[in-house]
């Protein structure tokens, strides 16, 4: 037993820590999310360094027709373990570069929308005056047909960006961009419906008593509370992305054809999916799996970040 | 206490006049509004720089709301409030934020106005990392030593309010009224969820910043002996609206309006014996809605002296007494009233005493 | 006998949106409208002209077409009646010109009346048309699958502007084929029945017909080989491997054909760099940097194994070919040079060229210059395969490939705002495929004259689309306008694409797609035709029992 | 009341552990009492000294975790309340033992009407349909003294003031006419009139029903004018435990002695500075293996820092857990 | 809340004015051709002619001001017609399909059904078969139910429909014969056997949009649940004595129930707005499949029309979820 009179000076006292440091510590006894944070780490890893180690180049296609023939949808080999397309080229490269543009892709294009969402949603949730207004661009970008509005970006913006950050650099620049920008909007109701209940909690009247400024009300009383939600929106997102980014590569809106990303080996691979079921469950698990990791991790973080039910 | 200067002859911090707040009743799922609740009913006062004014009066009489609307945490319907000279009745929020650190507030209810994400650190150094630029170090220290000042364990720091105990989150929102040392303090039942010498012990701190630092508070509390401990003047109130404002001495030894007088009289005393065969004016009669009040006096259908006028006018809130205010028709004529309104029911409690 | 076979179902992965082939020549609606609709004499599959409304086919035989070529003269068959039991007349055909000549219908098949003077009803029966200036291949109007004949009684009131209005004439037109509409359903489905009217009282086999569209060439093939709902499946564009595993399933067959229809990959002549000023990049003004001398072209064309080609991506459905017009036979330049593939012939040609690996980096440049290449198409898994492929064995010889693939719509969109059209062209090669109509490749050929070139004057539109101008070609061209003699026409169409292929690898052809379609095993009497309309026979299907 | 009666409430040993980042917080260590049929059992504590914690693990309203009740029994009506299935505790709660909470605002769900909150109980343990449930709501809430209740019924939580809350509570707690009452600071926001009148509403009830209370309360008055028992509580353990005249009469333990002593008065003289107890409560971090108190407590001696002292009897129901005897000497003087 | 749904009701009418204008002028800019699916063998001038028979020589203002008349003018007045059998839109021409050159409504109502039946089916088997789930993961978090559930939804979510939907037909259609792979969208019901064809031919569409929208639904229900859980009044409900039932379905669900409202109701609007992909496996050639084709062809009224409608219902069920937002939760307040 500690005991403890009013001391003023106190050995055993931990100074105020950054919050942060209990989330992770309670982060650290959620089993899921570490799973999740290992394969989530390991899917980083293996498609950022992967491709050091495997040396072969994803679009390699045997220039020898023959040979080429030969290799032709190939099952698992030591020498291609996953096997290969039905170019010949090897599936495990192909993955692991399909996977460096998804993730990457599918990661800042979730951070854009859920940033857009959670902006949007905050501000209209909890300045009335702005409500109207965004609620109505909301709307609007609800309704807007997608294609043709990706199209059009694409028309705009394909050259200009192309020339200036070079064409793989400005396209994913554009893809992100495209899927940010229509893929807010959910989040954004969701937010925004969660802060107007929030907004009348006492804590908020409290802080408004101590004058804390609009802005860091929202930061610091809102958003953590409309943190699961987000948490939600974020894995949703990420799954959404990878989709897109494929949806777009079929409409010649993304990267170029010779660039695999997991959508587009998925799709390319389903009407084979009866002669080479491992082309679609390939991507298929890879993208699951990166889902299913983030999610996880998301789940740990809220529950982490939720001190009512930390110490379970 | 009267060491201090007459209130009189002081600056007033606070002026308040002819404030309303109504809140809408609405019926249906679209929300008709069909009426409104009036809290808070035309009232006016002046607290005077350094001194403490009590507010009393039934539970559900607008007092907090009261409270609120005087720092502007609601807008109020109707009226006006100058603090310290400006009028922040209109002004927008910007320049309010400005004034908020003179201005500070304890909620009556801890554990909806703590949120729930943030360490109790965090909580009490809020207010610091808004109006001030201390340090790193020097805030932690504030911090620790606003925990000391209302009895918190500095180990504390680090737990969410959820972990804490009710009186020990009640303390949480003291700490953080306190920490920018504000000119005015509306104090909404801060010790109510205390324990005694805690209680005891945070009035203290009270008295001594007030002393230290010529502090204003306005002081809603049910505690009539702790308001009687600390408070300069005190206001009763009654549905909406204030019924009697006097000195502190003057409002305890001779209550003037009805209510008052039922209010004294119902204190429990920690004495058993004198406890169980004390006395009390028990009020009866229907206790009118602030959505509907009646059309004369608020308090007539309950009050034991009521007289026809007072079922038809409502009686003006006026100086009775130099400094002793009430809205009772009792009072019309001042001589006389002041006499026959000294209530027999008051007296035989002040004996049990 | 007429409707004892029940019921058959076709499936078309794209659905029919309009019943009328004047106001949209989409395969899918001018194939769905000729189950109902007919012209007077169509193509059969090996290309011959065979007779339908008309009592025969008019020749300058026979003839029914002056020795002047300026007119032709088509008799209908008599006693034939529309569905709703009204008499085909020599006015309905009259009518039909006036209706697709009509300055503001905005016919779809304009085309088809080119040079037509005058179109007049000599008797009930009889119907001259008269051209403004000879015309060697008169079989324009009336002919093929795209000019149908239409029941004047119905559309009369449809000329011109008010085209579009008559919906129910145009979801349901009355005609004399083998069915009549029941029901339409834009872009989903149609409910067909025997047309109690139609001329061989024997036929259709089948009494009732259901024609749905939609999805896409997998789930089609699926539903007629694998899981036999459908009887019959179109254009299946699906890998070779593929469809052999649907056909594996026992419930039908594919069946193939070949027509004119040839994959083909366009050197830019012009420079399309992002360089110049709009209005001037992709111009005649610039010429291709290099491209625009042969001997690159040329060693492009050597570097591709076109065999390999048709391995991957069509099988049974394609062969390798160096031709822009590969069928039909008359026509068709027995040019073979470009099958067999020549890497090594390729790198010394371009060594040649003066294009040398100066930095070691595995691309050959010049003055400074690399041989970077943009290389374009729509999207589409064969052409993306064939990208790669092409990209792999263009490498070897030392260029380096950038890929782009553009959504359909928008690539043969013509839109002059996106800079993705084909016709715009804002790349160094790219590749699509192209036919021609019926079996005549004369207006085919004309794409590549020099005023044919697409220009940004011209708001891009244009058929020209690597910008070849040779005025060689442009004199040899008037020549075959004036050619009567087929055999004459021939020699003469076989030199036009040979200047265009192996002369100048303006044009680098490498496909001759066929077309693949699915039967189930149970229907009997189709014939795959690539010339017309590919249900040009439905009269004459049936169930096996 | 007669004292032999069998206790209706007989709790043992009660032990309530939280786990938190920091270790664990021993917030409720060795807690025994009953409560006998009619009584009104008072609870006077330190704040934070585990009154309501105790109160929650008696009928398992704790989340669990982080909470953990380590052991103890909990007797009502022949079955042991820490050992019951969920139905069981589920038939107990709100029927037979009615619970109001401290946080009237947080603990009534701000989602529906106060009406519907009341009647539920209702309709679940006395099978009221609805309309007879309404009827009996809005006695309630008269009963609490809360006007224009018809009206109310319909109101959200939001709309009523702190003490019409606090209200709310009682009366969703005594709508079933429970066995016992649990009251965890139920008038701390209520103005004395309305106090009265609750005051009196209890008595009432108990002598109608022989409903027995538990009343947790800071507020020395309330407990003088109508407990018959008090216990006082400091660091998660009873200190004393007396009979009411007994306790104000005859403190004990240091520690009520000091904190009887901090009350200010509304009718004595008026002190310049109120009384307090110097110091901070410990943190129990572990079982208590010494007194809690006497870091603070004025007739500490070496003893107290080694056990933790048991409670002993030192007259008729009045025991303390401490050390010192104080004798027959005057308890103002020290 | 009265006056406040009454000015968002009129606020919507400029705003979807506001809406339609972006989108023509969007639709306009986007890069396409309603010609392009027309074969490459038609020369220049005859496509030259075919657009100025679609009026599209005409400047975009123009055509965007005869849209608005058509839709906001001629079209209703038609509906009247055919209702009541009167003649007022005698004359006025109604909005014609590039594609089909025929009225777009009557095209729209003729989807409208098959989309309902197979896209709103699933929409409802979603939400119905996700509020449980959800319900169920978050008051058993981390049970075997809620790993199973969190396996199954984010599956769900993260393979593509055109995937899943091939799946299934391959298993179900292809191999075990028990459903038909191509919808029939002329399928008349009108006994048990067409009701029972109905049904199969509905089973593998929906659930596939079913299973996708449920993992969606699903997962801000466990979320929105798990924050409420933990509440003080959840303590009091139980306190009251109420079952777990009550405490769970009544007060935590409520509370939890803004979030999962707002992605019902954007995604209510998209029922109309078809499920492109899926359609597309399945054949359906519902909504979905009417838009997409005519974003491909290029058909500008048409899609112009079809996004205007989904525009209009995003807008109103948007407004829908703000005045539930107020019945759930009494202390929003909008004023
Ligand atoms: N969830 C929790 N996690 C950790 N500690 C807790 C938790 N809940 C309560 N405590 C601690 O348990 C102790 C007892 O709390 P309890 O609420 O019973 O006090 P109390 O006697 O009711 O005080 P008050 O009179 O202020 O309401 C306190 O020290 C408190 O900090
Ligand atoms: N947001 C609101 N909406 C509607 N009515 C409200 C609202 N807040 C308070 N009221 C009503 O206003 C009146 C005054 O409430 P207030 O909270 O000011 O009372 P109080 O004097 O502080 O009472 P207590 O002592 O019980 O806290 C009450 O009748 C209450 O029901
Ligand atoms: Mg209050
Ligand atoms: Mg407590």
């Amino acid at each position: 037993m500690t005991d403890l009179p009013a001391a003023k000076v106190d050995a055993a006292l931990r100074p105020p820590r950054n919050q942060w440091w209990d989330v992770w510590d309670q982060f650290k006894t959620h089993k899921g999310a570490l799973i999740g944070l290992i394969i989530f780490a390991l899917i980083l890893f293996g498609v950022a360094l992967g491709p050091f180690l495997w040396g072969i180049d994803p679009t390699y296609v045997d220039p020898n027709p023959v040979q080429m023939l030969k290799l032709r949808n190939q099952g698992p080999s030591l020498a291609h373990p996953f096997g290969t397309d039905q170019l010949g080229r090897d599936m495990l490269a192909r993955v692991m570069a399909g996977g460096k543009v998804s993730i990457a892709v599918g990661l800042t294009a979730m951070l854009l929308s859920l940033f857009l969402g959670t902006l949007i949603g905050v501000l209209a949730g909890f300045f009335r005056r702005l409500d109207g207004i965004l609620m109505s661009a909301t709307d609007l970008f609800l309704s807007l047909p997608l294609l043709p509005l990706l199209l059009l970006m694409v028309t705009l913006f394909r050259e200009p960006l192309s020339q200036r950050f070079g064409t793989e650099a400005g396209i994913f620049l554009l893809i992100v961009f495209a899927i940010g920008v229509t893929s807010w909007m959910q989040t954004a109701r969701i937010v925004r419906g969660e802060v107007l209940a929030l907004k009348e909690r006492e804590y908020v009247l409290a802080a408004r008593s101590i004058g804390t400024p609009s802005r860091r009300m929202v930061l610091r009383h809102v958003l953590p509370n409309v943190m699961s939600p987000i948490m939600v929106s974020a894995t949703l997102g990420i799954a959404n992305a990878i989709i897109t980014e494929s949806a777009l590569s079929f409409l010649g809106l993304g990267f170029p054809p010779d660039f695999p990303t997991w959508g587009r080996i998925l799709f390319d691979a389903v009407d084979q999916m009866q002669l080479y079921p491992l082309r679609v469950i390939l991507p298929g698990v890879a993208i699951s799996l990166t889902v299913l990791s983030v999610n996880y991790i998301g789940d740990g973080l809220r529950d982490a970040l939720d001190p009512r039910i930390r110490g379970r | 206490m009267l060491d201090r200067p007459a209130p009189a002859a002081r600056r007033k911090l606070v002026e308040v006049k002819g404030l309303k707040m109504y809140f809408p009743i609405t019926a249906g799922i679209l929300r008709r509004k069909v009426g409104d609740v009036k809290a808070v009913d035309d009232v006016s006062f002046d607290i005077y720089e350094g001194e403490t004014l009590g507010l009393v009066g039934e539970s559900g009489c607008g007092k907090s709301t009261c409270g609120r609307v005087i720092l502007r945490l609601y807008d109020p319907t109707a009226g006006s409030i100058r603090i310290d000279g400006t009028d922040i009745t209109e002004t927008d929020s910007e320049t309010l934020r400005k004034l908020r650190p003179a201005m500070q507030m304890v909620f009556q209810d801890p554990q909806a106005s703590l949120n729930p994400r943030m360490t109790v650190a965090a909580i009490i150094g809020e207010p610091l990392d808004e109006h001030s630029r201390l340090s790193k170090a020097e805030k932690l220290n504030r911090i620790y030593e606003l925990m000391d000042a209302v009895g918190l364990n500095r180990n504390f720091a680090n737990r969410y309010p959820h972990e804490f105990s009710g009186g020990q989150r009640q303390r949480i929102g003291i700490a953080r009224a306190l920490a920018l040392n504000p000119k005015f303090i509306v104090c909404d039942e801060p010790i109510a969820a205390l324990d005694v010498s805690i209680q005891a012990q945070v009035v203290n701190l009270l008295e001594d910043l007030q002393d230290r630092m010529n502090l204003t508070y306005l002081f809603i509390s049910h505690d009539l002996s702790m308001v009687r401990h600390i408070a300069d003047r005190v206001a009763v109130m009654y549905l909406g609206r204030i019924v009697e404002l006097a000195p502190r001495d003057a409002l305890y030894e001779r209550p003037m309006h009805p209510y008052t007088q039922a209010l004294l009289s119902a204190v429990p005393e920690p004495d058993p014996e004198i406890e169980t065969v004390r006395k009390r004016i028990i009020l009866t009669g229907d206790v009118p809605s602030p959505a509907n009040p009646p059309k004369g006096c608020n308090f007539c259908t309950r009050c034991p002296k009521v007289m026809d006028i007072c079922r038809a006018v409502k009686p003006p809130f006026r100086e009775v007494e130099p400094g002793r205010y009430t809205a009772c028709h009792l009072y019309e004529d001042t001589t006389t009233a002041g006499r026959t309104g000294a209530p027999e029911a008051f007296t035989s409690t002040q004996q049990g005493v | 006998e007429r409707g004892a076979d029940g019921h058959v179902n076709i499936i078309y992965w794209q659905a029919p949106s309009i019943l009328n082939p004047y106001l949209s020549s989409g395969t899918k609606d001018i194939e769905s409208a000729s189950l109902v609709i007919e012209p007077l004499g169509r193509y059969d599959e090996k290309g011959n002209l065979v007779p339908y409304l008309a009592e025969e086919i008019p020749t300058v035989g026979n003839g029914g077409v002056s020795e002047d070529l300026t007119s032709i003269t088509w008799k209908l068959k008599s006693g034939l009646l529309w569905s709703d039991g009204s008499p085909v007349t020599s006015a309905d055909v009259v009518f039909t010109a006036e209706y697709c000549m009509h300055p503001e219908g905005g016919c779809a098949q304009l085309a088809k009346f080119d040079g037509v003077d005058k179109v007049e009803a000599m008797d009930d029966l009889t119907v001259k048309v008269t051209f403004k200036e000879p015309k060697p291949n008169p079989y324009g109007p009336f002919m093929g699958g795209q000019s149908p004949i239409l029941q004047k009684a119905q559309f009369e009131n449809c000329l011109g502007a008010k085209a579009p209005e008559c919906t129910d004439a145009n979801f349901g037109p009355i005609g004399t084929g083998p069915f009549h509409v029941v029901e339409f359903k834009p872009n989903d489905v149609i409910q067909m029945e025997a047309n109690p009217n139609y001329r061989d009282p024997a036929k259709p086999a089948f009494a009732t017909l259901t024609f749905k569209g939609g999805g896409d060439a997998a789930a089609a093939g699926r539903a007629v080989l694998e899981t036999g709902e459908f009887d019959y499946a179109w254009n299946l564009q699906l890998a070779p491997d593929v469809l052999a595993g649907m056909a594996a399933a026992g419930k039908g067959e594919a069946l193939s054909a070949f027509g004119t229809l040839v994959e083909r990959i366009e050197m830019n002549m012009t420079d399309p760099s992002p360089d110049l000023p709009e209005g001037e990049r992709a111009t005649a003004k610039h010429p291709h940097p290099f491209l625009s001398d042969l001997r690159v072209r040329k060693a492009l064309s050597m570097a591709i194994d076109r065999n390999l080609l048709v391995e991957v991506g069509y099988g049974q459905a394609g062969r390798p070919t160096c031709n822009l017009v590969p069928a039909p036979e008359l026509y068709a330049s027995d040019n073979t040079d470009c099958i067999a593939q020549d890497v090594e012939g390729a790198k010394a040609l371009l060594e040649e060229a003066g294009w040398t690996d100066t930095d070691g980096d595995g691309v050959r440049d010049k003055d400074g210059k690399k041989l970077h290449i943009l290389y374009q198409t729509s999207t589409n898994a064969v052409r993306q395969d064939f990208q790669a492929l092409i990209k792999q064995w263009w490498s070897e010889i030392g260029v380096e490939t950038e890929l782009k693939n553009i959504d359909a719509s928008v690539y043969f969109g013509g839109d002059p705002g996106s800079p993705d059209t084909f016709q715009k062209f804002y790349a160094d090669v790219e590749m699509y495929a192209n036919n021609f109509d019926g079996t005549d490749p004369e207006p085919y050929l004309g794409q590549y004259g020099c005023d044919k070139a697409p220009t940004p004057e011209k708001q891009w539109q244009g058929e020209n689309i690597n910008r070849y101008c040779d005025p060689a070609y442009d004199e040899l061209l008037a020549e075959l306008g004036r050619t009567g003699d087929l055999e004459k026409r021939g020699e003469i169409a076989k030199r036009l694409n040979d200047m265009l292929t192996k002369d100048s690898y303006t044009v680098v052809a490498l496909v001759d797609r066929g077309r693949v379609s699915a039967r189930s095993n149970t229907l009997g009497g189709v014939i795959l035709n690539t010339w017309d309309s590919e249900l040009w026979n439905a009269a004459d299907w049936y169930r096996m029992k | 009341m007669p004292d032999g009666a069998a206790p209706v409430l007989d709790v043992k040993d009660l032990k309530t552990v939280f786990r938190t980042r920091g270790g664990e917080v021993h917030a409720v260590n060795s807690v025994s009492f009953d409560l006998r049929p009619g009584e009104l059992l008072g609870v006077v504590g330190e704040s934070g000294s585990g009154k309501s914690v105790t109160m929650m693990s008696l009928i398992g309203l704790l989340p669990t975790p982080p909470a953990d009740v380590r052991g103890g029994t909990v007797m009502f009506e022949g079955i042991d309340l820490l050992n019951c299935s969920e139905a069981e505790l589920r038939s107990v709660r709100g029927a037979r033992i009615g619970f109001i909470f401290q946080d009237p605002m947080t603990s009534l769900n701000p989602v529906f009407t106060v009406g519907f909150q009341l009647m539920e109980p209702l309709r679940k343990h006395m099978g009221l349909g609805k309309r007879d449930a309404r009827v009996r709501a809005r006695e309630l809430l008269e009963l609490v003294g809360i006007p224009d209740a018809e009206r109310r019924l319909d109101d959200y939580p939001h709309q009523f003031s702190g003490g019409m809350r606090q209200r709310v509570m009682i009366a969703i707690a005594l709508a079933c006419d429970p066995k016992v009452l649990i009251a965890d600071e139920p008038t701390t926001a209520l103005d004395v009139t309305i106090q009265a009148q609750i005051l009196e509403l209890v008595k009432d009830l108990r002598q109608k029903l022989g409903m027995a209370i538990v009343w947790i309360t800071h507020d020395l008055g309330v407990i003088a004018g109508i407990a018959d028992r008090v216990i006082v509580m400091y660091g998660g353990q009873i200190v004393e435990q007396a009979p009411v005249r007994e306790l104000f009469g005859n403190p004990r333990h240091p520690y009520t002695r000091a904190l009887l002593r901090t009350v200010p008065s509304v009718r004595g003289s008026r002190t310049a500075k109120l009384n307090v107890i110097e110091g901070q409560p410990p943190i129990q971090k572990a079982e208590p293996a010494a007194c809690a108190f006497r870091g603070r407590c004025a007739h500490a001696m070496p003893r107290c820092a080694q056990e933790n002292p048991q409670r002993r009897m030192v007259g008729p129901g009045h025991d303390i857990a401490c050390f010192w005897d104080p004798g027959m000497q005057e308890w103002q003087d020290d | 809340m009265l006056t406040y749904t009454l000015r968002r009701l009129l606020i919507a009418i400029p705003t979807l004015l506001f809406i339609s204008f972006v989108i023509f002028m969007l639709l306009d800019l986007a890069p396409g051709d309603p010609l392009a699916d027309q074969p490459l063998t038609i020369p220049p001038e005859v496509r030259e002619k075919m657009r100025t028979a679609l009026g599209l020589d005409q400047p975009a203002g123009v055509r965007y001001v005869l849209w608005l008349k058509q839709f906001f003018w001629t079209e209703p007045l038609h509906t009247f017609d055919v209702l009541f059998g009167t003649s007022f839109a005698e004359g006025g021409q109604r909005i014609i399909s590039w594609q089909f050159r025929s009225p777009a409504m009557d095209v729209i109502w003729q989807r409208l059904p098959q989309t309902l039946w197979v896209v709103g089916l699933a929409y409802v088997v979603g939400v119905i078969i996700a509020l449980p789930i959800g319900i169920i993961s978050a008051y058993k978090q981390y049970s075997w139910f809620d790993q199973i559930g969190t396996f199954v939804s984010m599956i769900g979510f993260s393979v593509p429909t055109f995937f899943t939907g091939v799946v299934l037909i391959i298993v179900f259609a292809v191999n075990l014969h028990w459903f038909p792979s191509i919808y029939d969208t002329t399928l008349k019901v009108n006994d048990w056997a067409s009701f029972w064809k109905q049904v199969r031919q509905m089973i593998m569409p929906v659930t596939v949009l079913a299973l996708f929208n449920a993992s969606q639904i699903s997962r801000f229900m466990r979320a929105s649940m798990l924050d409420n859980l933990g509440q003080d009044y959840v303590r009091t409900a139980r306190a009251k004595g109420m079952s777990e039932k009550v405490v769970v379905l009544k007060h935590v669900l409520r509370n939890s129930l803004i979030p999962v409202v707002t992605v019902i109701a954007l995604g209510i609007p998209t029922i109309f707005g078809g499920a492109i992909i899926t359609e597309q496996v399945f054949k359906v050639n519902g909504l979905g499949q009417l838009l997409i084709t005519a974003i491909y062809a290029n058909d500008l009224p048409m899609v112009q029309t079809l996004t205007f409608i989904f525009a209009a219902l995003t807008v109103l069920f948007n407004l829908i979820a703000d005045v539930l937002y107020g019945v759930l939760d009494p202390r929003i307040r909008y004023d």
